[in-house]
C-alpha cells in the first residue's frame, strides 16, 4: 500500500471503478442494466408523448384470433395468449419490473439503514428491541409475509411494494448493524468522538459512509430477490394486475400456455432471468470492487 | 453451553410472541368474512350471524387475540376455518413434508454450491471461475415456479425419469419424487452458498496459516480440504442457517408446483381463503423451525469453530455472529 | 515552571466482561506538569491505552477524578467536556485505523475546526488556509489537500493524526504509541516533528509507548504499568539508572541493543502476562517475578516514595 | 391383491387401483359441510341420498329409496330399501333418513338446499313422510344433491365431528385415508347394494397446478384428471394415449352488474355491455373452442331453461346505447373476479371489448373470500361469476339469484328487486305442475333478457381426461362423477 | 569468502516482480546472498523493502499470480531450487528448509489442536514412521519449545502469543531443517516475550547447527543474534557484512542513517537524526542508485546508474560509489 507521489491520485469511487472495470462479467451485467433503465426511461418518455397512444393500441390490444402465434417477422417475439405483441409488452413491462423491485429495495434500505444504525450504534436496549424485533420479521419466512401482507392490504401495486419492502427490512437492518458494530470500534470514530463530535455526526460522516460497501451489494442483490418475490407473488395470484405488463405476471399468467406457445413463457422468464443475472454478477463485482481486503 | 441454550430458548419466547401478533394482526386486517368462508356463499344471513359469534369475530381484535394467546399458551392452536379440524394436527402432519424437502433443499444446495465456490475461488478471475459463478446464478435468476414447470417438462413429460408431483412411496418412490421439488427449491440457496463459499475461500486463501501449512511442505489437496475448507465453512453454515427462511418461503411455490403436501401449500391455500387459525398455527411453527435451525447453526458452529465454543457463555457469540452474517 | 496541568487520582476503569470484571486500570493516580511529558510503558495490554482515554473521558471512569487545570473533569456534562475536548487531544497508534477512509485530508483535518465551530462552513477560505498551514506545520505537501488516506503511507497518515490534533490548538495530548506502527528512520522523523512541536507550542504529552528506549529521550517522567497498576514512577534518567522494580529491570535488560559490544544481563522472565480478569490481591507482577515472596501475595503494594519523585510498588524496597 | 374378498377385476387383467388428479383438496369430508366439488366428488363416493340423477338424462332414480310417491303437493313418501348397511355394519333405516335429512336443515353449510323440507315423519322402520313448507317443485332434484346426504345415526350422534375425518356411509366406496393436501384414499365396499364396484381402490390425488395435471396423466402417473386445462385439450383429445371426455355443464358464467350503482342502474347500458361482449370469440378463442355463448344464466341442460338467443354482438350498437344512456364517451369502471387464472383471463379479454366501446374497465383480481364478501355488500361495479345449478333445477338459480329476497349474501348480487321478475320465480318455485313451471320460465327468461341485470357469457363443458385403457367413465354435468363402474385395463 | 564446502544456500541474481494490473512492482532487483551452514544471517530493511519476498522466494512460496520469479538461481546444498518439480521442491519444505512467519496471531489454523499442526509437518516428510512414533515426535518438539505436551491437544486460541510464536517454532524446527527463515519472529510480541522466544530460537539453532536467515527491521535484534548482516533497500543488498562490518564501520548512507534513527538507551540524545524522505516506490524506482533522491552524498553518477557491489573487504560489501572512493583513497 505504498503510493508514490506520482501515481495518480484517485478517489475512493474512482478506486472501485477501476477495480470493477476489471471483472468483465460485472461489467457486462451493468451494460444490461443500463439498457434496460434506457428502455424503461423511453417507453416512460413514449408514453408521455403520445398520450398512451402506443400503449394503449400495441401494448394491450388484444387480437384474440391471432393469439398464441409464434415469433415472426412483423412480431418478433410473437403474441400472446391475448394475441398481444410480446416484444412490445416485454419493453414497456421493464419499468414494472425493474423500478418496483428497485422501488421497494430503496424504501427497505432506508428503514433498515436506520434502524440498523441506531441500533449498532448505541446497543443496549436499544439494539435489543430493535433486533428482537427484526428477529420477529425474519422469524416469517419473507415470501409468507409478503404473502400475507399483500392478502391483507389488497392486490396493488403499492401494496405489493409495501409488502416487498417490509419484508427486506431486517436484512438490510441486519447488515447495517453489523458494519456499524465493526465500524464503531475503530480508532477513526473515537477520533472524532475526541474531537467532541456530536451522535448524529458520528453516525451520518463516519459509519454509514464506510458501511456503504456491504450495503451497496446487499441492495443489488436485494433488488434481483425483490424482482422473484413479485413474480413469485404473481404465481399466487397477488402481483400486479392486468392487463399492466409485467415481466413476472406474464409469466405466470402464460405458464399454462407453457407447452402451446413457448414463447409466451420462455421470452418473459428470460427477460427476468437476464436481469436477475445482470444484478447477481454485477453486486458480486461490486463486493469484489469494493471489499478492501481484495485490494490490489 | 447448556445454559446457553437454555437461553436462547427462552429468547424464542418474545420472539414468538412478536410473530403472533404481527401475523395476527395482518390476518385480521384481510377483507372477507370468516363465517362466510366457513359456511360458503349460499349460508343465510342468520347462520353466518350465528358462525360469527360463535367464532368470536363480533369481539374487539385485542380481545381476540388475548384469547387465541390464552389457549396458545394452553398448548391449543384452535380449529381451521376451512374444515374445522385442529390446526395443531394438521399441521404437525404437513411438517416433516416439509422438513424434509427443506433439507433436501439444502443439501442440492450445498452440493452445488461448495465444489463451485471453491473451484471459483481458487480460480479467482479465470475463465473457470466465471463460468461456473454464471451457471450457478443462472439457477437462482430463474423463478422458483418456472424452474419446477421446465424441470418436470423436461424430465417427467419428455424423458419420464421422475414422477413430475406428489410424494412417492416407499424409499425409492419417495427419493425420486424428491429430486425435482429438491433441485428447484435448492437452485435458489445455491447461489448464496457459492457466494459465500467464494469469498469465505477467498479470504481464508489469504491468510497466514496457509502460507504456514505451504512452508510446511504438504500437498494441495491437503490444504485445501484440512485448512481452507475446514475455515471457510464457519461463515458458510450460517449463511445457510438463515438461507432456512428463504427455503421455507420458497417451499410456498415448489410445492404448490409439485404438488407436495407440506406446510407451504398449507400455508397458500389458508392464506388465501384468511383460515386466520392455520395460517398462525403454521407461521408459529415455521418460525419456531427456524429458530431451532439457527440454534442449532450456533451449536454446529462451536463444534467447527474451537474459539466460539469457549466464548459460547455469554454474549460474545451472538454478537460475533451478526458481524459474519 | 512546575505548575500542574493534569492530576489524576485514584482512576479505576473496570470492564465487564463475560469471564468477569477486567481491571483495565486500577488505582492510577500522577501529577502531570504542565509542557512535561509523562512517558508510560509497559507490555501489551496493561491497560495503557485505556488510562489515556479514560483521562480523556472516552471511557467513563468507573473511579477516580481527572484534574485538568484545576477542574475536575469526571463529572462535567456532555457540553462542558465538548469544550474541554479542544484542550485535551489524542493521536492514535494505528494511522490506518485512525483516519476516517471517506474523508479527504483537509477534509479531516478541517473536521475538529468544524465540530469545535471554531469556523463554520461558510468560511471555507479561512478554513482552508488555516488547513494547509497545519499541513506545513507536520510537513506535509500543500498538493496532498485532495487525497484520501489510502493513498498515503504510514508516516504521512501519521502526520495527518497530528495535524488533525494541532487544530484546536490543544494544551494536553494522549499520544497512545504514535510510533509503533512505523518504520525506524520514519519512526524518527515523527519522533522529532513531536519533539519540535513541544518546544514551539509548549505542549505537554502523556507518551504511551511499550518501547522504553522511544520514551527515553522524551520524556521527563517515566510511568511503568503492568496490569492496570502503576508499579514505577520515576524521573526518567533515574529510572534507567536505577531501575527499582524488577518487572522495570526485566524490561529493560529485555530490550535489545543496536550495538553488537553491549553486555547483555538478561533477567529472564517466565510466564508471561496474566489475565486482568478479578485479579487477586497482592502484587500482581508476583507470578512471573524472581524475587517474589509470601509479603507480595498477600496484598496490595502501594506505591512508595524511595527518593525524591521516585515511586515504586515493590517489598523489596 | 389375492384375498377371496377382492374383486374380480384383479384376475382378468385390470388394474386394482383407479388414480385420479383434481386440482383441490376435500375441505370436509362430512357431507353437510364439505360442498366444493372436489370435496363431493370424493364424499359422493361414500355417501348415497335418498334418491339419485342420472347423469346422462338427468331423471331422478331411485338410490336409497327403492321408490316414492307424491302424496300431495307438500308431502312425499319414500320407501327405504331394505338390508342396507353402513360401512361399519350399522343398518340403514328410516331413523337415519330422519336424522341425516334433519341434520343437514341445521347445518350452516347446506341448509340452502333442504331448507324446502318441512319436516321428515318416521312412519314405519322403512317408510319416511317428507312435508315441504310449501308447494316445491324441485324437491325431488334438491333431495338427489350429494348434499342431502344419509348418515349413519348412531355414529353421528356418538360425535358429532367424526365425519370430518372418517366418514362412514353406506356408498359404494369405504374411506380409508386422507392425507390432506394430497390424497384420499377409498377402498370398493362389497356389500353395496347395488353390487361392488368394479375397481377395488380409488385414488384421488390434489395436483394444483392445472397444467401439472395434464402432464401427470401423460406420464401415466394419473389414469384420470378432472377439469382439464382449456389450454391443453388440444394436446389430451391429440394423445393417441389418452381419451377427452367433454360434456355441456351445468355452470354457466357471467357478469353481475351492481344495479344500485350509477351507471348500471341505466339499463341502456346494461345492454349496451351485453352487446359489446362477443361471446362467441371468447369461447373459441380464450376457451379454446369449448362450451358454448350463454344467452342465459342457467344451462341448457337445466330443466327450465329457455332459449332467448345469444346477445348480438354489435358494437356500433351498443356506442349508440352508451350514447342514448348518456355516455357518448363511456366511463371507468371495475370488473371483479377471483383469483382463478382462467376467469381472470376471461375478465381480461371482457375488459379490451368494452375498451372498444370506449368502457375503461379495471380488473380487479382478489381472493374468493373476500370476492364472495365485497360483493355481497355490494362493493363491486361489475362482478364476473360462475354459478352452478347444481340441483339440474331452474328453481335452484332464478330464485338465488334473481329474486328480490336474496340480494346479497344468497345471490343475488346485481341487486335486481323486479316484482314481475319476483312474481314469476315463486311461480316456477311453488308449483309442482310442469306445464305451469314451464311457462313460468320462459317468460322469465325473456322479462331476464330486457332487463339485462346480468350479462350471460359463457356455458363451460365439463371435461376430463383419462387413459385410453379407463372404461366405464361417465361425466356429470355438475362435476360430481362417480366411479364405480369405471375400470381401467393393465 | 571462504570455501564452498561450508556454503548451505547461494542466491544469485535474484529478480523478483510482482505484476499487478496497472503496475509492475519490483520487489527484488538482482539480489546476490551466501549462507554457510549454521550461521545467521541477519536481513534488515524497512516495510517494502522485500525482505519477505525474499524468503518466500527461496521457499517459491512467492503468491502467483501476481509473483514472478524473473531470473536469477537459487543454490541449496548444490541443487538449483528453481529449477526443481512442485513436488520436489514440497519435499524440501518443511524439510531441509522451514519458515516461520511474523504474525504468531494468525499463522496458526484456528481450527486445528497444536498438537495436530506439528503431527502434520512431521507426518508429511517422514512417510516411513508409524502414527505413534510421529506422535512422539511431535510431543516432544512442543517440550522442546517449552510448552508441556499434555497441551497439545489444545487449540491456539488457548494460547499467548509468544507460546502461539513457540508452537510455531516447534513446527519449523520439527523436521531439523539446514536452513531456518524467520520473517520477523517477534515483531508481533512484547519485549519481555521477544526476549523469550529469541534466546530459545538461537539456543535451539545452536543445538540443532541449524542456519537461520533472521529478517527483522530491528537492529537490536540482528545485534544480539546474528553474525553477519544484509541491509536490504528497495529490493536491493545495499550492505552486507559481519557484526562488526555493520555497526561498527558502517559505509552507505542508509546504513548509517538507519542506526541515526534509533533511539538508544546507552547513549544521550537529544535529537535523532533520521533519513529524510521515504523508500522510493517500488513500482517507480529510480534508474540510478535506489538511495540516491534520499542520500545528502549523491551525486549525478548515482542517478545515472546502478552502483555496482564494492567488496570493501573480506567480509564487507557496499553498493555505493563512495565505498569504491573510500577503498580507492585508502
Ligand atoms: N472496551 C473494552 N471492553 C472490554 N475490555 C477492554 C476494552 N478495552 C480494553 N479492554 C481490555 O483492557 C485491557 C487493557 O487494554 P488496553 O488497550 O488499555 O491495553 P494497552 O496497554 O493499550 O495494550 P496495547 O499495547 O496492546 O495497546 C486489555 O485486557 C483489554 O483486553
Ligand atoms: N502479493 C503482492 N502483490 C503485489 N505486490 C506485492 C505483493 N506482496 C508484496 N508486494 C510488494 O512487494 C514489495 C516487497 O514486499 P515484501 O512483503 O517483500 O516487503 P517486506 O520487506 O517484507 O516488508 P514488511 O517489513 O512490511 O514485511 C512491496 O512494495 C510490496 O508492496
Ligand atoms: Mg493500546
Ligand atoms: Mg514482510
Amino acid at each position: 500500500m505504498k503510493t508514490s507521489d506520482a501515481r495518480k491520485q484517485r478517489t475512493l469511487a474512482a478506486e472501485t471503478w477501476r477495480r470493477f472495470r476489471k471483472n468483465k462479467l460485472a461489467l457486462a451485467g451493468m451494460i444490461v442494466l443500463i439498457t434496460l433503465v434506457l428502455i424503461a426511461l423511453s417507453t416512460i418518455v413514449i408514453d408521455l408523448v403520445t398520450d398512451n397512444a402506443i400503449y394503449n393500441n400495441y401494448v394491450i390490444k388484444q387480437n384474440l384470433r391471432l393469439r398464441l402465434q409464434g415469433p415472426s417477422k412483423a412480431h418478433l417475439f410473437g403474441l400472446d395468449e391475448f394475441g398481444r405483441d410480446v416484444l412490445m409488452r416485454m419493453l414497456w413491462a421493464v419499468r414494472y419490473s425493474l423500478f418496483m423491485g428497485t422501488i421497494a429495495i430503496a424504501l427497505s434500505t432506508v428503514v433498515g439503514v436506520v434502524l440498523g444504525s441506531i441500533a449498532g450504534y448505541y446497543g443496549k436496549v436499544t439494539d435489543n428491541i430493535i433486533m428482537r424485533f427484526m428477529d420477529v420479521l425474519l422469524a416469517i419466512p419473507s415470501m409468507l409475509l409478503a404473502t400475507a401482507i399483500v392478502a391483507a392490504l389488497g392486490t396493488s401495486l403499492t401494496n405489493v411494494l409495501i409488502a416487498i419492502a417490509i419484508s427486506y427490512v431486517p436484512t438490510f437492518a441486519r447488515t447495517v448493524r453489523a458494519s456499524v458494530l465493526t465500524i464503531k470500534d475503530q480508532e477513526f470514530i473515537e477520533a472524532a468522538r475526541a474531537m467532541g463530535a456530536s451522535d448524529f455526526r458520528i453516525i451520518f460522516k463516519y459509519i454509514l459512509p464506510n458501511s456503504m460497501a456491504p450495503l451497496i451489494v446487499q441492495s443489488t442483490l436485494g433488488v434481483a430477490g425483490a424482482i422473484l418475490s413479485i413474480a413469485g407473488l404473481s404465481f399466487l395470484g397477488l402481483g400486479i394486475q392486468p392487463p399492466t405488463p409485467e415481466w413476472g405476471s406474464m409469466l405466470s399468467s402464460a405458464r399454462s400456455y407453457i407447452r402451446e406457445g413457448w414463447h409466451i413463457t420462455v421470452i418473459p422468464g428470460l427477460g427476468i432471468m437476464i436481469t436477475i443475472l445482470a444484478l447477481n454478477v454485477m453486486g458480486d463485482g461490486l463486493r469484489d470492487a469494493l471489499d478492501p481486503r481484495l485490494k490490489n | 453451553m447448556g445454559k446457553y441454550i437454555v437461553r436462547r430458548l427462552l429468547m424464542m419466547i418474545p420472539v414468538l410472541l412478536g410473530v403472533t401478533f404481527i401475523v395476527f394482526f395482518i390476518m385480521s386486517l384481510t377483507p372477507g368474512d370468516p363465517a362466510a368462508i366457513i359456511l360458503g356463499d349460499q349460508a343465510s344471513a342468520e347462520s353466518l350471524a350465528q358462525k360469527r359469534i360463535e367464532l368470536g369475530l363480533d369481539k374487539p381484535l385485542l380481545v381476540r387475540y388475548a384469547s387465541y394467546m390464552g389457549s396458545l399458551f394452553r398448548g391449543d392452536l384452535g380449529v381451521s376455518y376451512r374444515n374445522q379440524l385442529s390446526v395443531a394436527e394438521q399441521v404437525w402432519d404437513k411438517f416433516p413434508n416439509t422438513a424434509l424437502l427443506a433439507i433436501a433443499g439444502i443439501l442440492v444446495a450445498l452440493l452445488i454450491g461448495i465444489p463451485v465456490g471453491i473451484l471459483s475461488a481458487k480460480k479467482q478471475y479465470t475463465f473457470m471461475d466465471n463460468s461456473s459463478m454464471v451457471l450457478s446464478l443462472v439457477g437462482v435468476s430463474m423463478p422458483n415456479f418456472w424452474l419446477g414447470l421446465l424441470l418436470s417438462l423436461l424430465f417427467a413429460l419428455k424423458l419420464g425419469w421422475l414422477p413430475s408431483q406428489g410424494m412417492g412411496s416407499g424409499f425409492f418412490g419417495l427419493l425420486r419424487s424428491l429430486v425435482l421439488p429438491a433441485i428447484t427449491l435448492g437452485t435458489g440457496v445455491a447461489a448464496t452458498v457459492v457466494r459465500m463459499t467464494r469469498s469465505s475461500m477467498l479470504e481464508v486463501i489469504r491468510q497466514d496459516y496457509i502460507s504456514t501449512a505451504r512452508a510446511k511442505g504438504i500437498t494441495e489437496k491437503q490444504i485445501t480440504n484440512k485448512h481452507m475448507l475446514k475455515n471457510a465453512l464457519i461463515p458458510i453454515v450460517t449463511a445457510v442457517g438463515l438461507q432456512f427462511g428463504h427455503l421455507l418461503g420458497g417451499a410456498m411455490l415448489t410445492e404448490t408446483i409439485f404438488s407436495w403436501p407440506g406446510l407451504g401449500r398449507l400455508m397458500v391455500d389458508s392464506i388465501t381463503s384468511k383460515d386466520i387459525p392455520m395460517v398462525l398455527g403454521a407461521v408459529i411453527f415455521m418460525a419456531v423451525m427456524f429458530s431451532f435451525v439457527n440454534l442449532l447453526v450456533d451449536i454446529l458452529y462451536a463444534f467447527l469453530d474451537p474459539r466460539i465454543k469457549s466464548q459460547y457463555k455469554g454474549r460474545k457469540a451472538t454478537i460475533r455472529k451478526e458481524v459474519t452474517a | 515552571m512546575a505548575e500542574p496541568l493534569l492530576k489524576v487520582e485514584h482512576l479505576k476503569k473496570y470492564f465487564h466482561t463475560n469471564q468477569g470484571t477486567l481491571h483495565a486500570v486500577d488505582d492510577v493516580s500522577f501529577t502531570l506538569n504542565k509542557g512535561e511529558t509523562l512517558g508510560v510503558v509497559g507490555e501489551s495490554g496493561c491497560g495503557k491505552s485505556t488510562l489515556g482515554r479514560t483521562i480523556l473521558r472516552l471511557h467513563e471512569p468507573t473511579d477516580g477524578k481527572v484534574f485538568f487545570e484545576g477542574k475536575e473533569i469526571t463529572t462535567l456534562g456532555k457540553l462542558e467536556m465538548k469544550n474541554i475536548r479542544r484542550d485535551m487531544q489524542i493521536i492514535f497508534q494505528d494511522p490506518f485505523a485512525s483516519l476516517n477512509p471517506r474523508m479527504t485530508i483537509s477534509e479531516t483535518i478541517g473536521e475538529s475546526l468544524l465540530i469545535q465551530k471554531i469556523y463554520t462552513r461558510k468560511q471555507a477560505d479561512q478554513l482552508r488556509k488555516r488547513v494547509l498551514e497545519l499541513m506545513d506545520f507536520v510537513g506535509l505537501s500543500p498538493r496532498l489537500v485532495n487525497s484520501y488516506p489510502h493513498e498515503l503511507d504510514g508516516g504521512r497518515r501519521q502526520r495527518i493524526g497530528i495535524a488533525r490534533t494541532l487544530a484546536l490548538d490543544p494544551k494536553f495530548i494522549v499520544c497512545d504509541e504514535p510510533v509503533s506502527a512505523l518504520d525506524v528512520s520514519i519512526q524518527a522523523q515523527i519522533l522529532n516533528l513531536m519533539q519540535d512541536l513541544q518546544d514551539e507550542f509548549g505542549l505537554t504529552y502523556l507518551f504511551i509507548t511499550h518501547d522504553l528506549s522511544v520514551v527515553k529521550h522524551l520524556s521527563n517522567t517515566i510511568a511503568v504499568m503492568y496490569l492496570g497498576q502503576v508499579v514505577e514512577h520515576a524521573p526518567s534518567l533515574q529510572l534507567f539508572e536505577k531501575p527499582l522494580h524488577p518487572y522495570t529491570q526485566a524490561l529493560l535488560s529485555a530490550i535489545p541493543v543496536p550495538d553488537p559490544d553491549y553486555e547483555v544481563n538478561r533477567v529472564l522472565l517466565q510466564g508471561e502476562l496474566t489475565s486482568p480478569v478479578d485479579p487477586i490481591p497482592g502484587c500482581r507482577f508476583a507470578k512471573r517475578c524472581p524475587y517474589a515472596c509470601d509479603a507480595c501475595r498477600k496484598a496490595d503494594i502501594p506505591l512508595k516514595e524511595v527518593a525524591p519523585g521516585h515511586f515504586v510498588a515493590c517489598t523489596l524496597v | 391383491g389375492g384375498s377371496a374378498e377382492s374383486s374380480t377385476t384383479a384376475a382378468t387383467g385390470y388394474k386394482d387401483t383407479i388414480t385420479v388428479g383434481q386440482g383441490a383438496d376435500v375441505t370436509s369430508f362430512d357431507p353437510h359441510i364439505g360442498k366444493e366439488t372436489p370435496a363431493v366428488a370424493v364424499t359422493n363416493h361414500i355417501f348415497d341420498t335418498l334418491v339419485d340423477t342420472n347423469p346422462t338424462t338427468g331423471e331422478v332414480v331411485p338410490q336409497i329409496a327403492e321408490k316414492w310417491e307424491v302424496v300431495s303437493p307438500t308431502s312425499y313418501r319414500f320407501f327405504i330399501r331394505k338390508g342396507l348397511t353402513f360401512h361399519n355394519g350399522e343398518a340403514l333405516d328410516a331413523d337415519d333418513v330422519k336424522f341425516s335429512l334433519d341434520r343437514a336443515i341445521a347445518s350452516g353449510s347446506v341448509s340452502y338446499i333442504v331448507d324446502f323440507i318441512k319436516e321428515v315423519k318416521i312412519e314405519d322402520q322403512y317408510t319416511v313422510l317428507v312435508t315441504t313448507k310449501a308447494p316445491y317443485g324441485p324437491t325431488l332434484r334438491n333431495l338427489a344433491v350429494p348434499f342431502a346426504a344419509i348418515v349413519p345415526k348412531d355414529y353421528v350422534s356418538a360425535n358429532q365431528d367424526i365425519l370430518k375425518t372418517k366418514p362412514v356411509g353406506s356408498g359404494p366406496y369405504k374411506f380409508v385415508s386422507w392425507t390432506q393436501n394430497d390424497n384420499a384414499k377409498l377402498e370398493a365396499y362389497d356389500q353395496y347394494y347395488n353390487g361392488a364396484p368394479k375397481t377395488k381402490n380409488l385414488i384421488i390425488k390434489v395436483i394444483p397446478e392445472a397444467s401439472q395435471r395434464t402432464i401427470a396423466l401423460e406420464t401415466g402417473e394419473l389414469d384420470i384428471v378432472y377439469d382439464v386445462l382449456v389450454s391443453d385439450l388440444k394436446r389430451v383429445k391429440e394423445n393417441k394415449n389418452l381419451v377427452l371426455l367433454e360434456a355441456p355443464s351445468l355452470t354457466c358464467f357471467y357478469i353481475s352488474f351492481n344495479m344500485r350503482k350509477p351507471p348500471f342502474d341505466n339499463q341502456k347500458v346494461r345492454q349496451a355491455i351485453n352487446m359489446a361482449i362477443d361471446r362467441q370469440l371468447l369461447v373459441d378463442t380464450v376457451n379454446s373452442g369449448t362450451g358454448a355463448a350463454a344467452d342465459e344464466i342457467i344451462a341448457p341442460a337445466v330443466y327450465g331453461y329457455y332459449s332467448t338467443g345469444v346477445w348480438e354482438y354489435n358494437p356500433t350498437k351498443a356506442k349508440q346505447l352508451l350514447a342514448e344512456a348518456g355516455y357518448p364517451n363511456g366511463f371507468n369502471a371495475t370488473l371483479w373476479v377471483n383469483n382463478n387464472q382462467s376467469r381472470v383471463e376471461m375478465c381480461q379479454a371482457i375488459q379490451e371489448m368494452l375498451r372498444e366501446i370506449g368502457i375503461t374497465v379495471k380488473v380487479e383480481v382478489m381472493e374468493f373470500g373476500t370476492f364472495i364478501s365485497r360483493t355481497t355488500a355490494g362493493e363491486h361495479d361489475m362482478g364476473y361469476f360462475g354459478w352452478v345449478t347444481s340441483t339440474k333445477d331452474a328453481d335452484y338459480s332464478y330464485y338465488s339469484l334473481q329474486h328480490s329476497s336474496q340480494q346479497g349474501a344468497p345471490g343475488n348480487r346485481s341487486f335486481i328487486a323486479d316484482p314481475e321478475v319476483d312474481r314469476l320465480v315463486m311461480l316456477g318455485r311453488t308449483s309442482a305442475d310442469t306445464k305451469v313451471r314451464d311457462a313460468a320460465y320462459k317468460d322469465l327468461a325473456i322479462r331476464l333478457k330486457e332487463i339485462a341485470n346480468n350479462a350471460p357469457i359463457l356455458y363451460t363443458a365439463i371435461t376430463a381426461g383419462t387413459n385410453k385403457k379407463v372404461e366405464g367413465f361417465v361425466l356429470d354435468p355438475i362435476g360430481y362423477h362417480r366411479l364405480e363402474t369405471v375400470k381401467v385395463s393393465k | 569468502m571462504k570455501t564452498t564446502t561450508e556454503e548451505l544456500i547461494r542466491i544469485e541474481n535474484l529478480t523478483v516482480q510482482y505484476e499487478t494490473d496497472d503496475a509492475v512492482v519490483h520487489a527484488l532487483n538482482a539480489v546476490s546472498l551466501f549462507m554457510r551452514k549454521g550461521e545467521t544471517l541477519g536481513l534488515v530493511g524497512e516495510t517494502g523493502a522485500g525482505k519477505t519476498t525474499l524468503a518466500r522466494s527461496i521457499l517459491r512460496l512467492i503468491p502467483s499470480p501476481p509473483g514472478v520469479i524473473k531470473s536469477g538461481k537459487i543454490f541449496f546444498d548444490g541443487m538449483d531450487l528453481l529449477s526443481l518439480s512442485e513436488n520436489q521442491m514440497r519435499a524440501i519444505r518443511g524439510n531441509s528448509i522451514s519458515m516461520i512467519f511474523q504474525d504468531p496471531m494468525t499463522s496458526l489454523n484456528p481450527v486445528m489442536s497444536v498438537g495436530d499442526q506439528i503431527m502434520e509437518v512431521v507426518e508429511a516428510h517422514n512417510k516411513e514412521l508409524s502414527k505413534a512414533e510421529m506422535e512422539k515426535q511431535a510431543l516432544s518438539m512442543l517440550e522442546m519449545v517449552g510448552i508441556p505436551s499434555s497441551r497439545s491437544h489444545e487449540y491456539p486460541h488457548q494460547f499467548s502469543g509468544g507460546m502461539k510464536q513457540r508452537v510455531i517454532i516447534a513446527i519449523a524446527l520439527a523436521c531439523n531443517p539446514t536452513l531456518l527463515i524467520a520473517d520477523e519472529p517477534t515483531t508481533a510480541l512484547d519485549v519481555t516475550i521477544q526476549a523469550q522466544v529469541l534466546d530459545m530460537i538461537t539456543a535451539l539453532k545452536t543445538r540443532l547447527n541449524t542456519a537461520m536467515l533472521l529478517i527483522t527491521h530491528d537492529l537490536g535484534v540482528v545485534a544480539q543474534n546474528c553474525d553477519r548482516v544484509a541491509i536490504l533497500y528497495a529490493g536491493q543488498i545495499i550492505e552486507l557484512g559481519t557484526l562488526s562490518d555493520i555497526f561498527k564501520r558502517p559505509t552507505h548512507p542508509y546504513t548509517k542513517g538507519l542506526l541515526g534513527s534509533i533511539p538508544s538507551l546507552t547513549k544521550e540524545v537529544r535529537r535523532l537524526s533520521p533519513i529524510k524522505g521515504m523508500m522510493p516506490d517500488p513500482t517507480d524506482l529510480p534508474p540510478g542508485c535506489k538511495f540516491a533522491p534520499r542520500c545528502q552524498f549523491a551525486t549525478d553518477i548515482c542517478r545515472q546508474a546502478v552502483p555496482p557491489s564494492y567488496q570493501i573487504s573480506d567480509t564487507h560489501q557496499v553498493r555505493c560509489v563512495l565505498a569504491n572512493a573510500e577503498v580507492h583513497n585508502g
